[in-house]
């Protein structure tokens, strides 16, 4: 049992993956980090963390990396786990959701990247819910991006702002 | 003219300020030369004839050097070396010496800065209220050096 | 014991301003006891003295000297030496003393100190007055406090209207002294002697019959 | 407050707090309560129906088992172990909420959670969406053949299932085969430059476990078991959780 | 005749570490005349405390109350120190060890080396020593005072050795040296290396390791030193701004059972963190605001609990009960953030703070768990040792003893405590070694003849660069009176000893001023050195040239000479005033009293007894035994009953002890050494005359009207539950519910402090409860639970098996009342919010502990005696000498001193021995003449020094003429002066610091100078 993550920063360390920054170079989209409690916390701890941050890092730019706090291990749940989304209590949920709604607020990021389904449904719906500008993108969305081979089909969760950013085939839009 | 260079005699306690002046030393901590220290056991032990004796004699300013409050080596000294200070502070007044002139610290061992910088202070404080005034013409005490 | 304090030292300058020696004379007895007049105020007010006068250009010659007793002649012969060589005498003895020097001494003789009550000490450096000198006590039927010395009013059957909380109305810090013959009496079981009237009081016992003397014929020469 | 008063009389029950300190490893350290709030202070669940972990456990300790199997606060915390995390009696809190989960009656658990994991028990997918082995397998082999076809550079990029041996056994959430299948895309273009070996299972390769969330423990470890088993029958080596 | 054959083996006592608790187990065994070898690691003795900045509960400042014990000469050669040592391997076994030490170079020799200072100047790269936040200290010495007085030199950091070597003026630096090996024999060992601190760097929710802002306790405690990093002021490490608002986090690394914490209570570090915002208020700005976040606050020493209310009311310290979640600080932000909440409701609230402190434990150090380990003793799973559960010193292996953090986790005067009850039973071990008697110069005619003046300018070149040592000669001799001056350069050199020792009987000089360096270093020495030439130890005075001329003026030449010569010139105005003195010698008797025949009492006649001194054991009741004859068993499971038992037995059998039960104490007198007290056994008058004296006279269990007790048969204490556990079993299977209360009688205005041993006593009934009856239901209710040590592990314990601890608060406490066959007790939960009502079988009130104020009233005005306000009896100094009292030769254990379990009393009784034996151990009594006298003709008995004298020693005494005046006794006077000083008849005078002396002095330094 691994996380993929170990790997997206193994195969980037050995150039399997030739991803670049170079397209936020002048665009310095900023971006924030909703480590997955599941596998970060309960799993796999810092060094996880650690190597997600590497991918990310070297995907969308250090400089572009606006933490939010706490983080790693000790990060805020947003509120999506343990099958919250699915119990009904959308109200409570909610409410336990500001307060990471409020940590990302507060880092200025244009997007916050989520690892997990869960949590990328519940940090879109507290952005969407409590009028956030911020968009929710997977992981594997921005390193294809870096990659330069995101189609313009694969952007749903791309916000306006990088709709036109090195698509990959853009005649193949449908 | 010279620039006056007050004479300032320090009545230091053993334990706290007399240290304190000596950690002063050997930190390099300079402060003013007409700063000069009589080392007491305590300054329970500073009369106040000590006190009237050091103007007398011609010292522009006089410095009862003592512990932090607590932390006297024989309870209290401290505390009753400070109300002798108050009451030669009147008796100055009554004379007509500026009550200024006299001054209680407190310090620990340690505080080698503090000393240093507490001389220099009150070296300051006096040379801005220049000689003292009961300096008489028969007194030989003038300049330190 | 006999309280004092020191006059200003304004005043003790302005009774030497003719002088410039001086001898500066103490007393070991109650004087030092209450810290007014003992060798070691005698050495301050030497070194006040002194630096004072130099203030105004002057150098003043202090002898200081402190008797065993100030107020019996044979001390007082003592010092007859150091008066012969200073021109005027500062006493810092009670009033008895000052007067003892005075009437041996045709040399100015003048009073450093204020001569206050005859009173007890409560604690370190803090004294009250305790005792009139009325020359007829009646402390047996008070419980041991004066009515005299410690009642702003004199008054010898019971508090005057002004009493309240146990304080005096003249000086809200001194406690009423009825109040206090009152409370001994209840722990003395007493309280029947308050209801004693007491007499006007003969002042004549007291210095209302002009000066006292007291001669103590088996002793008296 | 007095109809709020805890009674405490006669001898002692067995309680759901003991019932569940025997289930879990040194029973969960769930006595070792210190009551210092190091919980309740981190748990994002603090205050909603006015709770805390702190207050969870302690009622449990005091035997309150009718409010506490009650509460639909065990419905709001997510298991995130913020609360174990920094417990100095490293408490298993969490344990404690599951097993209360599991406390309420099947049918008055979160309707939306329940027909997840119900779903999931219908099909050998364990998709919560009922996504069934063929109609995954459709909607990948399609995705995949649109994708070589519109961008030439991933002509031999694969999305294999049940490829025996593979290196790596992949999950997927339901949700993009269901609603989005675009979005599986990336990550297999990421796989095929990487030159990854993978594969999806025809079983079991949904990656939620909506049973777990449900308490539901027979059929969580059914869910679980389908998709090990599927790993270790395709020989696979290292189970990958993609999220 | 054991006992002989026991002493008789020869050989020393090894002191491992040279802390606080190292230095007391030394120095005790060295006053009782044992030889110690004192080994530290570290290149100077002082341990932990020196890097303190001001100690609980006096907020005393540690540099000079540690000073004197690191200075003191008073190791009379039994005292064999070394730094840079540890201690490689040990043979043998008790009576017979032999141990492998090696010394590391310091590469200086501390003989030569005068601490000028000049190769930290030039290498200050070779300066290695760092004491918590930054890298250097003002100089390389762990504290400015440091014992031994030189400096070190950590030569791998060395590039230019040759260069290094040359630049020392003396020549004491010794690029070459290599570590040194020896043997050394010994009958036992006290191991004092102290603890390790937590370390929270990977704690990431406190944020230790990302945020300069957030500290240890200990380096907060450095940066608000006077020699720390910032030189004493308080300022942030972010920003080096001062802070508004500072954060304690109590239990970081105790109380925990993950990431690396230990199980135990710290004990030490709740005091810790109240003494640090007390200062914080007191000395920097009562401004800032302070907040404690704790668990249980743990104020369980002697007054501590009004320490703790003092810091509350009197300072203002806020305390939040509660652990906080997190300390952050969200990136753009200044300040850092505290997410906790309270007990009162769910919620959460975020706080901003300037700095946060992590009060964090202590942890086994590793280097010492290894050598507990090649000595095989026993040791926990968390590394520290195992010890007797009535012998909290005695580890597993005989002979070798533990003391201090080393043992466990405790704050400073229970490390002293602990060290010399080491001491006493590692010191049982070895023989006596004579002492080369002491010889008393006398004060002869010539030396009070009139004044012939020798100076001797001592300083070396290199410390007086900015002075002209040759014009300070010329101008010295040209000082009336003066009758030779020299200087002699190489003041460390023996031979130029002999030189000046010549010039000295040359001339005829029986006055000297030493011109050198600061009188608190060269008094003694040249006391020591001129006495054989007939000086006078008090006509000597000393002209700190050094670090008040040529150091503190080095950049102004001129003033610093004239300044060096007008410092010589007082010093010699001084030392003609001056008066020869004689040392006072008082003859000792080597008998003990011990008062008090309980557990501790006997202990310490045992250990005196056992150490070959006669004790006489006064009892006031018919038995011996004490309050602990009401107790079974110990927390730990030691049997009481069996260990009184045994006491009784060995004390009623000794040959050395007489035993007096029925026996009140009625008149006392005498001094220290020379004590006759009267008795009144069983009626009749018997007077014995003793050297020392050990109070051990217990308290009063307390029987406070509260709770029904007295009144409902289900209402006790926990020493009458305790009873009934162990007598009734069959009824306590019967129970229910049970309920104990804590804080009963205790921590209220009646009776303000904590009685210490309630919580342990009770979790101690409740699984004796749970043992016998698994199925009751036990609820303490407490106000802050109290199991310091590793009593936490039995709180523990005693939760796991399902008692529930309820907090309660003064202002809610619980309610008992009686409901038919049951009481019913109704209390808040605060957590839940709720009421809660029980149905006791049983309800059990810890109400600890009262003095036995009445009968220590008495025994003190017997023995002139302080007690605190709450009626025990006062020791010394609350830190530094737990067992020693104001009146020399008076000692202090157990429950007279302040509640405590047996197994602390019976450290205290072994301590108070030890130090009782270092008084015990002398033939004579050395007295230095610094002491005031009165001048009975000038007295006028006004009783001024009778009220001012802190100590109580003058007193009005009618002499042969009847005539009452002041006598200040010389052996009790501590030389104050302040008597002197408020004298309205100038009748006293303090030797060495007389009026004429300091008035001398005052007319030289106001004199012009004639340069």
């Amino acid at each position: 049992m691994k996380s993929i993550y170990e790997y997206y920063a193994k195969w980037i360390r050995e150039g399997k993956l030739k991803v670049s920054s170079d397209w936020n170079k002048e665009r310095k989209v900023k971006f924030t980090i909703q480590d997955p409690c599941q596998i970060v916390r309960k799993t796999f701890g810092d060094p996880i963390a650690d190597d997600l941050r590497y991918v990310i890092g070297k995907v969308v730019g250090e400089e572009n990396i606006i933490e939010m706090t706490p983080n790693k291990s000790n990060n805020y749940c947003c509120g999506g786990g343990g099958g919250f989304l699915q119990s009904g209590f959308t109200e409570a949920r909610r409410a336990y959701g500001k307060v990471k709604f409020d940590q990302i607020m507060e880092t200025g990021a244009d997007y916050c990247i989520t690892g997990c389904h869960n949590c990328h449904a519940q940090v879109h719906d507290i952005g969407h819910h409590f009028g956030g500008h911020y968009s929710t993108v997977h992981i594997w969305t921005l390193i294809c991006l870096s990659l330069g081979v995101l189609g313009p089909n694969e952007r749903a969760y791309l916000g306006d702002d990088l709709k036109d950013v090195n698509v990959f085939h853009p005649e193949s839009e449908h | 003219m010279e620039q006056f260079e007050p004479v300032i005699v320090a009545f230091c306690c053993h334990y706290c300020a007399y240290t304190a002046a000596d950690t002063a030393g050997s930190q390099r901590l300079s402060y003013p030369v007409g700063v000069k220290i009589v080392r007491v056991p305590c300054t329970g032990k500073v009369d106040a004839k000590h006190l009237l004796t050091a103007f007398e004699k011609g010292a522009d300013g006089v410095l009862v050097a003592g512990c932090l409050v607590g932390d006297c080596h024989f309870k209290d000294g401290n505390v009753k070396a400070a109300r002798r200070v108050e009451f030669t502070k009147k008796y100055l007044e009554e004379i007509g010496i500026e009550a200024e002139r006299l001054e209680m610290v407190r310090m620990s061992a340690g505080m080698g800065r503090e000393f240093a910088e507490t001389a220099t202070a009150i070296t300051e404080k006096i040379r801005a209220l220049g000689p003292s005034p009961v300096k008489g013409k028969n007194c030989c005490c003038g300049k330190a050096a | 014991m006999i309280t004092a304090e020191r006059k200003p030292l304004e005043e003790l300058l302005g009774y030497i301003a003719p002088y410039s020696r001086i001898l500066l004379l103490g007393c070991n007895e109650c004087v030092t006891v209450c810290a007014a007049g003992g060798r070691k105020e005698v050495g301050l007010l030497a070194s006040a003295l002194k630096m004072a006068a130099r203030k105004s250009g002057k150098e003043l010659q202090i002898v200081e000297h402190t008797l065993e007793r100030q107020c019996d002649p044979e001390y007082v012969e003592e010092v007859a030496s150091m008066v012969a060589q200073a021109d005027a005498v500062v006493s810092m003895a009670c009033g008895c003393g000052v007067q003892q020097m005075a009437m041996r001494y045709a040399k100015p003789v003048f009073p450093a100190l204020n001569t206050k009550f005859m009173g007890g000490s409560e604690r370190q450096g803090v004294w009250d007055e305790r005792c009139a000198g009325c020359g007829n006590c009646l402390l047996g039927v008070t419980g041991g406090i004066c009515p005299i010395a410690r009642c702003a009013k004199r008054l010898m059957n019971g508090p005057c209207g002004g009493s309240a909380n146990g304080v005096c109305e003249i000086t809200p810090d001194v406690p009423c002294a009825w109040h206090l013959i009152w409370e001994r009496l209840e722990e003395l079981g007493q309280t029947e002697d308050y209801l004693e009237i007491i007499p006007a009081k003969d002042w004549k016992t007291a210095q209302g019959g002009g000066p006292r003397k007291i001669i103590r014929e088996d002793l008296a020469e | 407050m007095t109809a709020n008063i805890v009674s405490i009389t006669g001898g002692k029950q067995s309680a759901f707090i003991d019932k569940v300190k025997e289930i879990l490893p040194q029973g969960g350290n769930l006595n070792l309560c210190l009551t210092c709030g190091a919980c309740a202070s981190g748990c994002p669940a603090t205050g909603l129906a006015d709770m805390d972990p702190r207050k969870f456990l302690r009622m449990c300790a005091m035997g309150m088992d009718e409010e506490v199997t009650t509460t639909p606060w065990v419905w709001m915390c997510t298991m995130c172990m913020r609360c174990i995390y920094v417990c100095p009696m490293e408490i298993n809190i969490p344990q404690l909420v599951f097993n209360a989960r599991a406390a309420w009656p099947r049918e008055n658990r979160p309707k939306g959670i329940r027909d997840s994991c119900d779903m999931a028990m219908r099909t050998e997918t364990n998709s919560a969406m009922g996504t069934a082995p063929d109609d995954f397998k459709f909607v990948v082999e399609d995705v995949l053949a649109e994708y070589q076809e519109a961008q030439p550079e991933f002509a031999d990029m694969q999305a294999p299932i049940d490829k025996e041996g593979a290196y790596f056994f992949l999950n997927q959430n339901s949700r993009e085969p269901n609603t989005e299948p675009d979005e599986l895309v990336p990550l297999w273009k990421i796989l095929h430059l990487a030159g990854a070996d993978w594969t999806y299972g025809s079983k079991g390769w949904a990656a939620e476990n909506y049973c777990l969330f449900l308490a539901d423990n027979k059929c969580w470890e059914h869910v679980t078991r389908v998709s090990a088993k599927q790993a270790d029958d395709l020989g696979c080596k290292v189970f990958l959780n993609t999220e | 005749m054991q006992k002989k054959t026991k002493l008789q083996s020869n050989g020393s006592v090894l002191v491992v570490g040279g802390g606080l608790g190292g230095i007391r187990a030394a120095l005790d065994l060295a006053e009782a005349r044992k030889d110690v070898i004192l080994v530290d690691k570290a290149p100077c003795i002082g341990g932990l405390m020196t890097q303190l900045d001001r100690t609980f509960p006096t907020n005393n400042c540690d540099l000079c109350t540690v000073a004197p014990f690191t200075a003191k000469d008073s190791r009379g050669g039994h005292l064999d120190m070394r730094g840079l040592t540890t201690v490689t391997a040990v043979k043998g076994k008790e009576g017979n060890f032999t141990v492998s030490l090696m010394t590391a170079p310091r590469f200086v020799n501390v003989e030569k080396c005068t601490a000028c200072g000049e190769c930290q100047r030039k290498y200050p790269e070779c300066v290695s020593f760092a004491p918590g936040l930054d890298p250097r200290a003002p100089t390389c010495m762990r504290y400015p005072k440091a014992t031994p007085y030189a400096y070190v030199i950590d030569m791998a950091k060395c590039a230019d050795k040759e260069g290094l070597k040359q630049c020392c003026p003396v020549g004491a630096i010794e690029t070459d040296a290599l570590p040194k090996v020896e043997e050394a024999q010994c009958g036992s060992i006290i191991l004092a290396a102290g603890a390790a601190l937590f370390d929270p760097s990977h704690l990431d929710y406190f944020g230790y390791a990302a945020q300069p802002d957030v500290v240890t306790s200990l380096e907060y405690e450095r940066i608000l030193s006077a020699s720390g990093p910032t030189g004493g002021k308080l300022l942030r490490p972010s920003n080096g701004q001062p802070p508004k608002k500072v954060a304690w986090i109590q239990c970081v690394g105790s109380r925990g059972l993950q990431k690396g914490a230990g199980a135990y209570c710290s004990s030490a570090c709740c005091m810790f963190a109240l003494k640090e915002a007390m200062v914080t208020r007191e000395r920097f700005d009562s401004e800032i605001e302070t907040t404690i976040f704790y668990m249980d606050m743990r104020a369980f020493g002697k007054d501590y609990e009004k320490y703790l209310n003092r810091a509350k009311e009197q300072y203002g310290v806020r305390l939040v009960h509660s652990r906080p979640h997190d300390v952050l600080r969200p990136v753009g932000m200044d300040k850092l953030q505290i997410l906790y909440t309270v007990d009162e409701a769910p919620k959460h609230i975020t706080e901003e703070f300037d700095m946060v402190v992590l009060s964090t434990g202590f942890k086994m150090n590793e280097d010492v768990k290894k050598l507990a380990e090649d000595l095989a003793v026993e040791l926990y799973a968390d590394g520290f040792p195992k010890t007797d559960c009535f012998n909290a010193v005695a580890t597993s292996v005989p002979g070798v003893y533990v003391c201090g953090t080393l043992q466990g986790g405790k704050d400073i005067p229970e490390t002293m405590t602990q060290a010399s009850a080491a001491s006493c039973l590692a010191g049982a071990k070895v023989a006596v070694t004579p002492r080369p008697k002491a010889e008393l110069p006398a004060v002869t005619p010539e030396c009070a003849g009139s004044p012939r003046v020798g100076v001797l300018v001592t300083l070396c070149d290199h410390e007086s660069t900015a002075l002209d040592t040759t014009a300070l000669v010329e101008y010295a001799k040209s000082i009336p009176h003066v009758v030779c001056a020299a200087a002699f350069e190489a003041a460390c050199d023996p031979s130029s000893f002999d030189a000046v020792k010549a010039a000295i009987l040359a001339n005829g000089v029986n006055r000297v001023v030493v011109a050198g360096s600061s009188p608190r270093y060269e008094l003694e020495k040249y006391q020591a050195m001129l006495a054989p030439v007939g000086i006078n130890k008090y006509l000597i005075e000393v002209a700190n040239i050094r670090e008040q001329a040529a150091w503190v003026h080095a950049g102004e030449p001129a003033a610093a000479n004239a300044k060096a010569k007008q410092l010589v010139a007082m010093a010699v105005a001084g030392v003609m005033a001056a008066k020869p003195l004689a040392d006072h010698v008082v003859p000792a008797n080597k008998n003990a009293l011990v008062v008090g025949g309980g557990v501790t009492g006997m202990t310490a006649a045992l250990e005196l007894a056992g150490q070959g001194a006669k004790v006489c054991l006064v009892e006031k009741t018919a038995e011996l035994g004490g309050v602990a004859r009401n107790l079974v068993k110990t927390i730990e499971g030691g049997d009481v009953q069996a260990l009184i038992a045994d006491l009784v037995e060995k004390t009623t059998s000794h040959p050395n002890i007489k035993v007096f039960t029925a026996t009140e104490i009625v008149d006392h007198s005498g001094q220290v050494g020379l004590f006759r007290t009267g008795l009144s056994v069983n009626g009749a008058y018997k007077e014995i005359e003793h050297g020392a004296t050990i109070l051990a006279t217990g308290a009063t269990p307390n029987q406070p009207q509260a709770f029904l007790l007295g009144e409902n048969s289900r209402v006790c204490t926990q020493l009458d539950l305790q009873k009934v556990v162990n007598e009734q079993p069959k009824e306590v299977k019967k129970w229910k519910n049970v309920v104990m209360i804590q804080c009963v009688g205790s921590r209220d205005a009646d009776n303000p402090n904590c009685s210490r041993l309630c919580c342990q006593s009770s979790i101690k009934n409740a699984l004796a409860i749970l043992k016998e009856n698994p199925n009751a239901r036990i609820f303490v209710l407490y106000r802050d639970l109290r199991t310091y040590g590793r009593f936490e592990e039995y709180y523990q314990k005693a939760r796991e098996l399902g008692v529930i601890f309820v907090r309660y608060s003064v202002d809610n406490p619980p309610k008992v009342e009686a409901a038919g066959h049951y009481a019913n007790v109704t209390f808040t939960d605060v957590i839940m919010g709720r009421q809660v009502v029980v149905s006791a079988d049983c309800v059990g009130l810890s109400t600890g502990f009262v003095a036995s104020r009445k009968s220590n009233e008495a025994l003190a005005k017997v023995f002139g005696l302080p007690l605190t306000d709450d009626g025990y009896f006062a020791e010394m100094h609350v830190k530094l000498r737990p067992v020693d009292m104001d009146k020399a030769g008076f000692f202090v254990a157990g429950c007279a001193h302040s509640p405590k379990v047996i197994a602390e009393n019976l450290t205290q009784a072994r301590a108070a021995a030890s130090r009782a034996m270092t008084v015990l151990a002398n033939d004579t009594l050395v007295q230095e003449a610094k002491f005031a006298h009165v001048d009975r003709a000038r007295c006028a008995a006004c009783l001024v020094c009778v009220r001012a004298c802190p100590f109580d020693v003058p007193q009005i005494t009618v002499d042969d003429k009847g005539l009452g005046r002041s006598y200040i006794d010389p052996v009790k006077c501590h030389g104050c002066g302040t008597c002197a000083a408020e004298c309205p008849a100038k009748a006293i005078q303090l030797n060495q610091f007389e009026d004429v002396q300091i008035l001398s002095s005052l007319d030289q330094l106001l004199a012009k100078v004639n340069a």
